[in-house]
C-alpha cells in the first residue's frame, strides 16, 4: 500500500481524452518517476495530484485520505509540495523571505492573521529556514533578490522551500528542464542526497531518461493517457511497449 | 492678540497641549465675531465653480465679483450702485475699509467648496463668502458658514430647501427658487397652451430636480394640466434618448425637462432630435417647457432652445435703469453681456456692503439684521424684499423663451412676461418650505 | 522583545515631529508676505493632509502589498462619514461613537463587497470594486436620500434627537467638552500659527494608524500579503489559502477608509455623497501611485501633494499673480501673468496632470523615491569618501 | 394615463433597442480603440477618453474655422451696450456665395472626419512615440497615472481654449428629423436621422477595423503580435512600428467616434471623462484583450442600459425593491457577468488577472 495511490482516473478535455483509466501506486519513501512521450498526459496527471484539476471519474487517495474536490493549499497542507517545470518562487521578495513564507505556512497554517507580529521575533521558524538555506547551499545569497539569481539558483531555492515543509510526498514537473549540464547534475545529487538523508517519497516528471534512471526506483510509462508499463528501471530499459511508445524518440 | 518673545515661544511651544485643554482662554479675546477686520481692508470669499461642468457660469460669477469690488472700493463707473435705492455706500470701501477679495473652486462638489470656503475663512480670513453655482454647494457652504460665523450671500441656487428646510440665520439667498419658477410659469403656460395638457416630466434624480419638479407639477395642476409621468433620470446620463422615447406614445403632449447645465442641454437636445416639437398629440402642438433656464447654458443647445419657454432671475435685456447700468458696465469691461448668474452675485455682494454700511458692522448678526426685512430697488429685478422669515428675496420673475431670430451670439433668450412679485410668493411656512429652522446668527469667535 | 526595528522607530519619530511640528512647517511665509499664498498651515488644510494620509495608509496596505488595485475605495469613505454624522444625528456631537461606527460599518461593508470582488484578480477585481463604489454612489446621491441627503450632504439638523447631547455640550463636534474646531493662534511678529484641537486629534489617529501600519508590513501577514503580490501559484502550493489573506487585507484598508471617514466627519459634520464618486476612488489610487506604491511615508506624501495643489493652487487668481509681479515693468507683468494664470486658480488640474506625469516619468517610484535620491545625494555631498555607502535601504 | 395597448409597447421596445444600439456604437467604438491598444501594447490607456474628445474637438475647430469671420460694421443696427452693431460674415459664405457658403458651415460634421482622421492618427503617433512608448515594461499603476495625467492636461487645454460649456455642434440639415423606422416592420417607432447614420457608421468603422485585422498582412502580423509579441519581433518583423500605427488607428477610431458624437450631444471639455469608466466596465465587461468582446459587450450595454430606462423596467424592480435600476444597470450587470463569466465575455486567461 503507496502513500499516493490513483484507481481508474479518467479526466476528458472536451472531447479529448487526456487520462484513461490511470492506476498507480506510489511506494512511501522512493522515488517514482512518471515518464512518457509528449502529451501523454503526464501533466495532467501531476495536476490531478495537486488539486489544480479534479477528475472525471476515479480516485485519488493520499496517506488514506482522498484528495478529490481539495483545494491545492489544503493538499500542501496534508503533505504534498510541489516543484514547478520553471521554478515558482517569489520574485519580488528576498532569497530570506522566501524560505520563510513556506516556514510559516507548516507552522501557522492554512490562513493565520499574525498581523501585529514581527517577523523577526519567530526564532524557530527563522532557525528552520536558515537551516534549508545551509542545507541548499544558499545562504551566502540570503539577501538577494529572488528574481536576481541563476536559474539553477532559483531551482535549489524552490527546493528549499518545498523542504523546508517536511512533506510526505514532494512533486517534481520536470525538475531540471531547460538546465544546462552542471546544473541537471547538481540538481540530481541534491535529490540523492535529500532523499537519503530525509526519505521524503518522490514523484517526478521527467523527460531527461538519463535523469531518470540516475534517480528512479520505480518507473511508471504513460502514452496516450494510459499507464501502459509500471515497473523497476532495470525492467523498463528495452521494454517493448515502452520502445513502441517512444518510437521515433530515441533515447531509450 | 499678544504678541510672544521668543522666550515665551519656547515655553507656550511646550504647553501647546495645556493650552488645547482650554482653548477659550486663549483664542483671541478681543474679536467679537469671526474674522473682524483689523486693518485697512476687509477679505471677501468668492467660492465659485472653477472646474467641472460650470466652470463657465463661475468665471462669469467671479467677473461679477471682481467688477462689485471695483465699483465697491470707488473704481469703474459705479454700475447699479447708483441705482441702487439705498445709498450707503460711498465707494470708499466698506465702513471705509478697502474691499479685498480671495477665490477658490468649489469644483461642484459639496467637500471641495466646504474645503475651499474653510481655507478663505480660516486662512485668509474673509469675513463673507458668496458663490457656487448648485444647490447642493451652496446649502453645504451654507451650513458651514453658520457654524464658522461669517455670512454666507448664495450664488446660484435655485432649490427650495436653501431657504426652505436648509435655512440658516447667516445665510441669504438673492435667486429665485423652484416654487417661484413654477407659480411664475404656469399662468404663462395655461395662456399659450391652454389648461387641458398632459405633462411629462424629466426629472434629475436628486434634491433640486425633485423640489423643482413638485413645484412645476403643483403649479401647471392648479391651472388644470394633467401629469401623465414623472420619470427620474440619473445625474450620470449623457444620451437621454431612452428616457425621451417613451415620451412619444405616452399620451402626454407636454414635456417638462426638469433637469439644468449640462443634463438639460443633452435632454432638450435629444427630445429636438426625436422629432417631438414637430408631433402633433390630442389634436394640440407637442411643446417642450424647460423651467429654470440659464443663458450661458442655453448657447450650448444651439438651435435647439427656439421657442421654448423657461423661467430665469434676471436677462441683460431688461430695460430697467439698473439692468442698463449694470450691462454697460459689466459689457465694457469684459465685452459681452453679463448672465443672470454674474448679476445674481454682483447684486449680493452689493447688498452685503450696503447691509454693514448701514449697521456699521461686519458682525454677522448686525449684517444679518441690516438685511432682514430690507426693501431695495434699482437692482435690475424691480421692487425687492429681503424676507426677514427665511431669508429669501422676493422679487419679480421674469419668464422667457428661446429666441426665435437672435442678433448676437448672446441673444438667445427673450422676456416673454415679467411675473410680478405677488404672484411668486408664498407664506415662510408653505409645505414645500417647511421643516428647516432658521436658527439664531452666529458670528463665531 | 522590541515590536518595531530602530529604522521604523526613526520613520515613526520623524513622522510624528512633522505632525507635531506642522502647524510652523506649513506656514514657513509670514502672513503679510506675497508668498504666504503657499502657506498650508491652516487647520482645514492640515486636517485633509492628516486624513487623506490615513486614507492613503490603509490604500497602500490592500493596493501596495498584495497588488489588487481597489477602484472602489471611497465607498468606504463615504460609508465610514455617513455613519458618523449619523452618530451626531442620533447621540450627539461627542467624536468617539462616531468614529468607532465609522469603522465597524466600513469593516462590514468592505467585508461584504470584499467577499464578492475578491473572487477575481487583476483588472477584473478593480472594475468589480468600480461597480460597487459606482453604485453606492449613484444610490446615495438619489434613492438612498432619506438616509444620505443626497445631493446636499447628510448633516445635523435641529430637530435631530441627539440622545446623549446633554445640555452644556458644545454645538460642534467635540471630543469630552474639547470642540474639534478650537484652534490656538500663535503671533509671532509677522508670523501667525494655527494649532487646533481637530487636526491634533487626527494626528493621534495617524500616527496610531501610521504605527499599526508599519506593523503590518514587518509581520508574518504583510510578508504573506507581499507574497501574494508576487506569486500567488506558489502560495497556493505551499499550503497558504490567499483569500483570508486577501479579504483580511482589503478590510483592514477598508476600516482605514472607514476611520479617515469618520475623522473628515468629525472636523466637519456634513457628508456628501460626491465622496464615494470615482474619481475620488482614483485620487486615492493617484495619491499612493505618485507617493510610491508600497513604501510606508510614500502614500502619505502623495496625499499631501495632490491635497496642497488641489487647496494652494486653485486659490492664485490673476490679482495675486499681478499682486507678485506689480515691481515688473507692465508688458512683462502681464505676460507672465498670462502665462502662470494657465496654471494657477482655474488651471491648476493642468498643473497637476503636468506634475503626475513629470513624477511618474521622471521619477518611477513616485516621491518616495525623490526623497531617496535627495537623501543620498545629500549623503553623498557630505561624506564624499564613503559614497559606496549611500545607497542606503529606503526610508520606508 | 394612455394605453396602447400591444402595438405601443412594441413600437417602445422598438425604439428602446434602437436607442441601445445607438448608446453601445458609443461604447463599443471607445472599448474597441482600447482593447486595440491594450491588445497590442499592453498599455492601459486612461487618456483615450480624452482621444474621443479631442475628436469630438477637431469637429468643433473646424466649425469655428469655417464660421471665421470677416467683421463689418451696420450702423443702422445697435449691439447690447449701444454702440453699432458688429456683422460678422463668414469668409466662407464671402468666397463661396450665400448658397455653397452655408451649405459647406452646414456640412461641418461630415467634413470635420476628413479632418479628424489625419489629426488623429498624428495625435496616436506622437503620444505612441513621446510617451506611451517609454511605459510599455512600467506596471499598469504607472501607465494609469501617466495616462491619466495626459488626459488631464489634454482636457484643461481644450477647456482653456474652448471654455467649459458645451458647444452645439448640429448635423447637417438634411439629416435633421427622424424617419419612421418602425414602418418598415408594421410598427410605428421614428428615430433620427443622425443616430441612425451614427449606429451605421459605427458598425462600418468595426466593420473595417476587423477586416483590417482579418485580412491584410499588416494586421495578421499585429494579431500575432497581439498572441506572442516576442516570436514575432524575432522573425524579424519591426513590430514596433506597426504597433505605434495600431495605436494611430487606435486614436483615429476614437476620434471619430467623438466626431460623429458632436450632433448628439453637444460637446464639452469633459465627455471624455464621462465615456471613460464606462467604456473601462465595457471592454472588461467584454473581456480584456478581446475585440469581438469589446463590441459585443458595448452592444449589450448599451440596450440594457437603454431598457432599464423604461418606465415599466423601472417599475418592476421598484416593485421587487430595487429602485432607480437605471442608475446601476451598467455597474450590476458588470459584477454580475464577471461574477459567472470569470474573464468577462470573450477574455482570455491571465491578461491582465494580475
Amino acid at each position: 500500500m503507496g502513500i499516493l495511490e490513483v484507481k481508474n482516473v479518467n479526466k476528458s478535455f472536451g472531447g479529448l481524452k487526456a487520462l484513461q483509466n490511470v492506476n498507480l501506486d506510489i511506494e512511501e519513501g522512493k522515488i517514482h518517476a512518471i515518464i512518457g512521450p509528449n502529451g501523454a498526459g503526464k501533466s495532467t496527471l501531476l495536476n490531478c495530484f495537486v488539486g489544480k484539476l479534479v477528475p472525471d471519474t476515479g480516485t485519488v487517495m493520499f496517506d488514506g485520505d482522498s484528495l478529490l474536490g481539495i483545494k491545492p493549499y489544503e493538499i500542501n497542507q496534508m503533505g504534498v509540495s510541489r516543484v514547478f517545470q520553471t521554478p515558482e518562487i517569489f520574485s519580488e521578495l528576498s532569497v530570506w523571505e522566501n524560505t520563510l513564507i513556506p516556514c510559516f505556512a507548516k507552522r501557522d497554517g492554512a490562513f493565520t492573521l499574525n498581523a501585529l507580529g514581527n517577523v523577526a521575533d519567530n526564532k524557530d521558524v527563522a532557525e528552520r529556514a536558515e537551516q534549508m538555506l545551509v542545507d541548499v547551499d544558499l545562504i551566502d545569497k540570503r539577501d538577494m533578490l529572488a528574481s536576481s539569481m541563476s536559474r539553477g539558483d532559483k531551482r535549489r531555492l524552490e527546493m528549499a522551500m518545498c523542504l523546508s515543509q517536511n512533506p510526505k510526498l514532494l512533486l517534481l514537473d520536470e525538475p531540471t528542464a531547460g538546465m544546462a549540464r552542471a546544473d541537471t547534475e547538481s540538481t540530481i545529487e541534491l535529490l540523492k542526497t535529500i532523499q537519503e538523508k530525509l526519505k521524503i517519497t518522490m514523484a517526478i516528471i521527467e523527460h531527461d531518461m538519463g535523469v531518470v534512471f540516475s534517480l528512479a526506483q520505480k518507473i511508471s510509462v504513460l502514452a496516450q493517457g494510459t499507464v501502459i508499463v509500471e515497473d523497476l528501471p532495470e525492467n523498463i530499459k528495452g521494454h517493448p511497449k515502452v520502445k513502441e511508445a517512444y518510437l521515433g524518440e530515441a533515447q531509450v | 492678540m499678544s504678541n510672544f518673545t521668543r522666550r515665551g515661544l519656547i515655553k507656550s511651544g511646550a504647553t501647546v497641549g495645556a493650552g488645547l485643554a482650554m482653548p477659550t482662554l486663549i483664542t483671541s479675546p478681543v474679536a467679537a465675531y469671526t474674522n473682524a477686520p483689523t486693518g485697512g481692508s476687509v477679505t471677501l470669499g468668492f467660492n465659485v465653480p472653477q472646474s467641472g461642468p460650470y466652470a463657465d457660469e463661475g468665471a462669469d460669477e467671479l467677473r461679477a465679483y471682481k467688477l462689485a469690488v471695483e465699483h465697491l472700493n470707488g473704481g469703474g463707473d459705479g454700475g447699479m450702485m447708483n441705482t441702487f435705492s439705498s445709498k450707503a455706500l460711498k465707494g470708499n470701501g466698506i465702513l471705509g475699509k478697502k474691499v479685498e477679495y480671495v477665490t477658490g473652486d468649489t469644483q461642484t462638489k459639496s467637500d471641495a467648496a466646504r474645503a475651499s470656503a474653510k481655507s478663505m475663512i480660516e486662512k485668509d480670513g474673509a469675513v463673507m463668502i458668496t458663490g457656487g453655482s448648485s444647490s447642493g454647494v451652496a446649502i453645504a457652504v451654507q451650513g458651514l458658514c453658520q457654524e464658522a460665523g461669517v455670512i454666507f450671500m448664495a450664488g446660484l441656487t435655485h432649490s427650495n430647501d436653501t431657504t426652505g428646510k436648509d435655512k440658516k440665520a447667516n445665510g441669504f439667498r438673492h435667486f429665485f427658487n423652484g416654487y417661484m419658477s413654477g407659480a411664475a410659469l404656469a399662468p404663462v403656460l395655461e395662456a399659450r397652451y391652454g389648461n387641458d395638457r398632459n405633462a411629462y416630466h424629466l426629472t434629475a434624480d436628486y434634491t433640486w430636480g425633485w423640489t423643482q419638479q413638485e413645484s412645476i407639477q403643483a403649479a401647471t395642476e392648479a391651472k388644470g394640466w394633467n401629469t401623465v409621468n414623472n420619470v427620474l433620470t440619473p445625474l450620470a446620463t449623457t444620451d437621454f434618448s431612452s428616457y425621451v422615447a417613451p415620451v412619444l406614445n405616452s399620451g402626454a403632449d407636454v414635456l417638462v425637462l426638469n433637469h439644468y447645465g449640462g443634463n438639460m442641454i443633452n435632454s432638450l437636445t435629444s427630445a429636438v432630435q426625436f422629432g417631438l416639437r414637430d408631433k402633433v398629440i390630442n389634436n394640440k402642438n407637442f411643446e417642450i417647457v424647460v423651467p429654470l433656464y440659464s443663458r450661458l447654458m442655453a448657447r450650448g443647445a444651439g438651435e435647439n432652445v427656439k421657442g421654448i419657454f423657461g423661467s430665469t432671475n434676471w436677462h441683460w435685456s431688461l430695460t430697467d435703469e439698473g439692468s442698463k447700468a449694470f450691462v454697460k458696465s459689466f459689457g465694457e469691461k469684459y465685452g459681452f453681456p453679463p448672465s443672470q448668474a454674474a448679476h445674481t452675485t454682483y447684486v449680493q455682494t452689493i447688498l452685503y456692503a450696503d447691509a454693514c454700511e448701514r449697521s456699521g458692522t461686519f458682525n454677522p448678526c448686525g449684517v444679518a439684521e441690516a438685511l432682514e426685512g430690507f426693501k431695495f430697488d434699482g437692482m435690475g429685478n424691480g421692487a425687492t424684499e429681503y424676507r426677514a422669515e427665511d431669508h429669501q428675496c422676493f422679487k419679480d420673475v421674469l419668464v422667457v423663451k428661446g429666441k426665435e431670430n437672435p442678433t448676437s451670439e448672446f441673444d438667445v433668450l427673450e422676456v416673454v412676461e415679467i411675473t410680478p412679485r405677488a404672484q411668486v410668493e408664498y407664506a415662510p411656512d408653505h409645505a414645500m418650505f417647511a421643516g428647516g429652522d432658521l436658527g439664531k446668527c452666529n458670528p463665531g469667535a | 522583545m522590541k515590536s518595531i526595528s530602530n529604522a521604523d522607530m526613526r520613520t515613526l519619530m520623524f513622522v510624528a515631529i512633522i505632525t507635531i511640528l506642522a502647524p510652523f512647517i506649513m506656514n514657513p511665509f509670514p502672513t503679510e508676505s506675497a508668498l504666504a499664498q503657499f502657506n498650508a498651515g491652516y487647520p482645514d488644510l492640515m486636517q485633509r493632509f492628516i486624513i487623506f494620509g490615513i486614507l492613503a495608509i490603509g490604500f497602500n496596505i490592500l493596493f501596495g502589498l498584495t497588488g489588487y488595485l481597489s477602484f472602489g475605495h471611497a465607498a468606504f469613505l463615504g460609508v465610514g462619514s455617513y455613519a458618523a454624522v449619523w452618530m451626531f444625528k442620533l447621540l450627539g456631537y461627542g467624536i468617539l461613537p462616531g468614529l468607532v461606527l465609522s469603522v465597524i460599518v466600513a469593516g462590514i461593508f468592505s467585508l461584504l463587497i470584499g467577499f464578492i470582488s475578491l473572487r477575481r484578480s487583476g483588472i477584473y477585481f478593480s472594475i468589480l470594486t468600480l461597480a460597487f463604489a459606482q453604485m453606492s454612489f449613484a444610490l446615495a446621491y438619489s434613492v438612498l436620500t432619506p438616509l444620505t441627503n443626497g445631493e446636499t450632504g447628510l448633516q445635523v439638523y435641529a430637530d435631530d434627537p441627539q440622545f446623549l447631547q446633554s445640555a452644556t455640550a458644545p454645538n460642534v463636534p467635540h471630543l469630552f467638552g474639547m470642540k474639534m474646531n478650537d484652534t490656538f493662534s500663535l503671533n509671532m511678529g509677522p508670523w501667525d500659527f494655527q494649532f487646533n484641537f481637530g487636526y491634533y486629534i487626527c494626528a493621534i489617529f495617524m500616527l496610531i494608524a501610521f504605527y499599526l501600519s508599519i506593523r503590518i508590513f514587518r509581520s508574518p501577514f504583510g510578508m504573506m500579503l507581499r507574497a501574494v503580490k508576487t506569486n500567488q501559484t506558489r502560495l497556493n502550493y505551499t499550503g497558504i489559502n490567499t483569500r483570508p489573506y486577501t479579504l483580511a487585507a482589503f478590510v483592514i484598508s477598508g476600516m482605514y477608509a472607514g476611520l479617515a471617514g469618520g475623522l473628515m466627519a468629525s472636523m466637519d459634520p456634513l457628508a456628501g455623497a460626491e465622496r464615494m464618486q470615482w474619481t475620488a476612488s482614483g485620487e486615492i489610487v493617484l495619491m499612493t501611485i505618485l507617493g510610491g506604491t508600497g513604501t510606508l511615508l510614500g502614500p502619505v506624501m502623495g496625499a499631501g501633494f495632490i491635497k496642497y495643489f488641489e487647496n494652494i493652487f486653485s486659490k492664485i487668481n490673476e490679482t495675486v499673480l499681478h499682486g507678485w509681479f506689480a515691481w515688473m515693468p507692465d508688458g512683462l507683468e502681464n505676460a507672465i501673468v498670462w502665462v502662470l494664470h494657465l496654471f494657477t486658480g482655474k488651471g491648476w488640474h493642468l498643473t497637476l496632470g503636468i506634475l503626475f506625469m513629470a513624477i511618474v516619468i521622471f521619477l518611477p517610484g513616485g516621491l518616495m523615491e525623490g526623497s531617496n535620491r535627495i537623501a543620498n545625494w545629500w549623503k553623498r555631498r557630505k561624506g564624499g569618501d564613503n559614497a559606496s555607502d549611500a545607497t542606503a535601504t529606503p526610508a520606508e | 394615463m394612455i394605453y396602447k395597448g400591444f402595438d405601443g409597447t412594441m413600437d417602445a421596445i422598438l425604439l428602446q433597442i434602437l436607442n441601445g444600439l445607438d448608446k453601445g456604437s458609443a461604447y463599443a467604438l471607445i472599448a474597441l480603440g482600447l482593447t486595440l491598444i491594450f491588445g497590442t501594447l499592453g498599455v492601459v490607456n486612461f487618456a483615450h477618453g480624452a482621444l474621443f474628445m479631442v475628436g469630438a474637438f477637431c469637429a468643433v475647430t473646424l466649425q469655428k474655422v469655417l464660421t471665421l469671420s470677416k467683421i463689418s460694421i451696420d450702423p443702422t443696427k445697435t449691439d447690447f451696450l449701444g454702440n453699432p452693431l458688429k456683422v460678422k460674415t463668414p469668409y466662407v459664405v464671402e468666397w463661396f456665395g450665400e448658397g455653397t457658403g452655408n451649405a459647406i458651415i452646414d456640412w461641418n460634421v461630415p467634413l470635420a472626419i476628413l479632418v479628424a482622421i489625419p489629426i488623429m492618427l498624428l495625435v496616436g503617433y506622437i503620444m505612441e512615440r513621446g510617451l506611451i512608448k517609454h511605459f510599455y515594461k512600467r506596471p499598469h499603476a504607472d501607465q494609469i497615472l501617466v495616462t491619466f495625467g495626459l488626459a488631464i492636461v489634454i482636457q484643461e487645454l481644450v477647456k482653456a481654449n474652448y471654455g467649459a460649456n458645451p458647444i452645439p455642434t448640429p448635423a447637417p440639415d438634411q439629416f435633421v428629423g427622424s424617419y419612421n423606422v418602425g414602418a418598415l416592420i408594421g410598427l410605428d417607432a421614428s428615430y433620427p436621422y443622425w443616430r441612425l447614420i451614427y449606429f451605421f457608421f459605427s458598425i462600418s468603422i468595426i466593420g473595417a477595423v476587423f477586416a483590417f485585422l482579418r485580412f491584410t498582412t499588416f494586421g495578421m502580423v499585429v494579431r500575432a503580435g497581439m498572441v506572442d509579441r516576442e516570436t514575432v519581433g524575432l522573425l524579424g518583423i519591426n513590430i514596433d512600428r506597426r504597433f505605434t500605427i495600431m495605436f494611430g488607428i487606435a486614436a483615429a477610431v476614437a476620434g471619430l467616434a467623438g466626431v460623429m458624437y458632436t450632433p448628439i450631444n453637444s460637446p464639452n471639455y469633459h465627455m471624455g471623462m464621462d465615456f471613460l469608466v464606462l467604456s473601462f466596465v465595457v471592454v472588461v465587461v467584454g473581456g480584456m484583450g478581446s475585440l469581438p468582446g469589446a463590441v459585443l459587450a458595448g452592444f449589450l450595454l448599451g440596450i440594457l442600459e437603454s431598457f432599464a430606462s423604461m418606465n415599466e423596467v423601472k417599475g418592476f424592480f421598484e416593485a421587487i425593491y430595487l429602485p432607480s435600476i437605471d442608475q446601476i444597470i451598467i455597474y450590476l450587470v458588470a459584477i454580475i457577468v464577471l461574477l459567472t463569466r470569470p474573464r468577462g465575455l470573450m477574455g482570455k486567461a491571465g491578461v491582465m488577472e494580475d
